[in-house]
């Protein structure tokens, strides 16, 4: 419990840390959801293409 | 030889669409390129963009034998350009807008109360150019072309807006500036007579 | 060595081999990370001034630097890619100032957090660091702004990359600039993040959590790098293949 | 008789334009006066925030007329090139031999001599108002003069990033503003320090070494700016 407390800073602390590893979770998710996007709506254009030829 | 303006390989997009791919020219002295092509077919991007004002996707425009992205002064300097968008100031008189142009471009010293007699805007010379018609703006934009001392003239649909005798005349200059070993590359879409050595390039 | 280069720059090539160096850089990077976690958390001793509330910089200092880093790279890559026309450079430009606007956020959350208790307040005008942050949160929010406005591509990279490079000769003289503003301030005295002196026990875990945070933050520069790229080829011959095909 | 360089080069080019621009400006006074009264009124809007203790207004006269002045710079800023895009100007001004960075400097200057100096000129009357000493007033006067300069060259070449472009004036504010902020610091500090009655000599020395350096690069981020946006 004394190691969670931080000698009473222990919200601020651990705020920030969480913040840390929120914002390259963030990061990672923004990235892998762009790539997806992109990815989708090329492959819909690429078969709707292909229905028209 | 190299001729004067040469293009190999251009190929140009227009957002999504290709509008030509491999487009090849030459133009020497004395000479005529004629871009010809509905509405809509790419006449002012490759107008634009032989200008040097938009990139082409692939390919260069050679200004004798040297790419002109990486020369501009070079071709600008032999270079006046015309197009739809006049390029006048419409707060300004018709005499101070030509007058600006001689910082602009190198001027042939020609008498501008004869140059604009001859397109017969002589009695607008005191007006601001927000008053004269879209007809006699184009006038004016001739008198631009006649007032320099450049080999090369680009015209983007040079018609619009003009009379049979506008159209006439704009006919008649050019050939007059082609027969003094003037070059011109010309975007239309109605027919044009000028005499000479004209070649042209039809766009789909 | 330029051949190397060159296959490197091409999109397709890039696209096949970025998983690979995603994953060779977020491991070790993670790992670092863990290990900064937990010694800078539990082992580091405490700092007799600030108490526990130092341990915050394990997560600032990291953030500040990777805040102007990226900034670097966005206006380098830019430079690289308005001169010599290499469009990857500008996909890099492009998928740098999301990443530098969060870790720039990153590091104002952090500071702002550690001022609370060292300061009294959420907010000190005086620091010149907080401040300077903000200021490139805003060039940030800019450089993405005025991206977020061209719709075509091309004219996109070019025209932030003029913004870019004009932000990165002001960077500094912002920097300085605030530098000086704040020297004028006589307000609360500002306690530094960790002198020179610092005991090895708490440096060491400082310096595992800046080069875990620099390896993971190139993993996610180049899987953002990896979208970009994929986004801006979506007309090319090798993407739709390459989807025909169910890759990924 | 001229020669070809004579005629078209670079000077010629700054103040053919520069002088076409004033006299676009002199035809139409409003563009002049419309940030003038901009700067008037943002100005007058903090003493009634504030309230009219002279104390306070003397104390905060220079870093509101500095943002003031800063706003009214921006306003005028969004239509720099907007004319020129629209009517075809500038297509003539980038089919030229004349280079980019001159006549782009060329209208920098007359926005500087229609925009800045007028403000120069009209804060006397405004620092009256905020209850500023006469030698205070001179020192606001020699800071807005170097820093209107920096402004005018910074923000040029924010309008030509987005001259053509929709949303164009808060996209501007958004561009330039984080990279005025060394003007904005420099000059309303060191007005406050004399007011104060500290040293400003580093201000000033600072404010026209920035002045140097944007008039150094800015043309030319301007020049290339313009070539991009006219695409």
């Amino acid at each position: 419990m004394d190691a969670l407390s931080m000698g009473g800073y222990g919200a601020y602390v651990w705020t920030c840390y969480a913040l840390g590893a929120g914002v390259l979770v963030v990061c990672e998710w923004r990235a892998r959801l762009r790539h997806r996007r992109v990815y989708r709506e090329i492959e819909v254009r690429i078969k709707a293409l292909g229905d028209n030829q | 030889m190299t001729a004067k303006l040469s293009a190999d390989g251009l190929t140009l997009f227009r957002g999504e669409r290709c509008l030509f791919q491999g487009l090849s020219f030459a133009l020497n002295p004395g000479e005529l390129l004629l871009l010809e092509g509905r509405n809509g077919s790419g006449k002012t991007s490759l107008m634009r963009a032989i200008a040097g004002l938009i990139e082409f996707e692939d390919g260069d425009v050679l200004w004798e034998g040297k790419p002109i992205r990486t020369n501009r002064p070079d071709f600008y300097g032999s270079v006046v350009w015309m197009q739809h968008r006049v390029g006048f100031k419409a707060d300004l008189t018709l005499v101070e807008n030509l007058r600006f142009e001689s910082h602009l471009r190198a001027q042939s010293g020609a008498d501008l109360d004869v140059v604009l007699k001859r397109l017969d805007i002589d009695r607008l010379k005191r007006l601001p150019l927000r008053s004269l018609s879209a007809g006699q703006q184009r006038r004016v934009a001739l008198a631009r072309m006649l007032l320099s001392s450049v080999p090369l003239w680009l015209m983007d649909e040079p018609f619009t807006n003009l009379d049979r005798e506008g159209r006439a005349l704009v006919m008649d200059l050019t050939t007059e500036h082609l027969s003094k070993g003037g070059m011109c590359i010309m975007a239309a879409h109605q027919d044009v007579e000028i005499g000479g050595n004209v070649t042209k390039i039809e766009l789909k | 060595m330029w051949k190397f280069i060159h296959q490197l720059a091409s999109p397709p090539h890039f696209y096949r081999i970025a998983p690979a160096f995603i994953r060779w850089l977020a491991v070790p990077g993670l790992l670092l990370i863990a290990y900064g976690t937990y010694a800078g958390l539990f082992v580091a001793p405490m700092d007799y001034q600030q108490g526990d509330a130092f341990r915050i910089i394990y997560i600032h200092v990291p953030s500040a630097y990777l805040s102007m880093m990226a900034y670097m790279i966005m206006a380098v890559s830019a430079g690289i890619g308005l001169i010599w026309r290499i469009k990857l450079s500008h996909a890099v430009a492009a998928a740098a100032a999301p990443l530098g606007a969060w870790f720039t956020f990153l590091a104002l959350a952090t500071g702002s957090i550690w001022g609370k208790p060292m300061w009294g307040t959420w907010w000190e005008w005086g620091d010149p660091r907080l401040t300077s942050e903000l200021i490139m949160l805003f060039l940030y929010f800019g450089y993405m702004a005025l991206r977020g406005a061209i719709d075509d591509t091309a004219k996109a990279d070019k025209a932030s990359a003029v913004l870019a490079l004009v932000g990165a000769v002001n960077v500094p003289i912002i920097h300085f600039s605030v530098e000086w503003w704040s020297s004028l301030h006589q307000g609360p005295t500002i306690i530094k993040e960790g002198g020179p002196a610092m005991d090895a026990a708490m440096l060491y875990p400082l310096l595992a959590m800046i080069l875990g945070f620099t390896l993971v933050f190139g993993a996610l520069l180049l899987r953002r790098v990896r979208a970009e790229v994929l986004y801006r080829e979506r007309r090319t011959r090798w993407v739709k293949e390459m989807i025909l095909a169910g890759g990924n | 008789m001229m020669s070809e360089e004579d005629t078209v080069g670079m000077t010629s080019g700054i103040l053919g334009v520069a002088r076409r621009d004033l006299l676009l400006a002199w035809k139409r006074p409003g563009d002049i006066l419309n940030p003038l009264f901009f700067f008037a009124m943002v100005a007058a809007l903090f003493p009634l925030a504030i309230g009219p203790s002279p104390e306070q207004l003397q104390f905060s006269g220079p870093a509101v007329m500095w943002v003031a002045a800063l706003l009214a710079m921006l306003l005028s800023l969004n239509s720099l090139f907007l004319s020129d895009f629209e009517d075809g100007s500038l297509d003539q001004m980038l089919v030229s031999p004349v280079p980019l960075s001159a006549l782009a400097l060329g209208k920098t200057l007359s926005h500087w001599l229609t925009s800045g100096l007028p403000l120069v000129i009209v804060s006397p009357v405004v620092a009256i108002t905020f209850q500023m000493p006469f030698a205070v007033t001179g020192y606001l006067m020699v800071t807005l003069l170097l820093g209107t300069i920096s402004l005018s060259l910074l923000g040029s070449i924010g309008a030509a990033l987005t001259v053509g472009l929709h949303r164009g004036t808060a996209l501007l504010s958004l561009l330039i503003l984080p990279l005025a902020m060394p003007v904005l610091i420099f000059g309303a500090r060191t007005v406050s320090l004399v007011a104060a009655g500290d040293g400003v000599a580093g201000g000033l020395y600072f404010l026209a070494a920035y002045a140097v350096l944007t008039l150094s690069f800015a043309p030319f981020a301007t020049a290339a700016a313009l070539r991009i946006s006219n695409e």
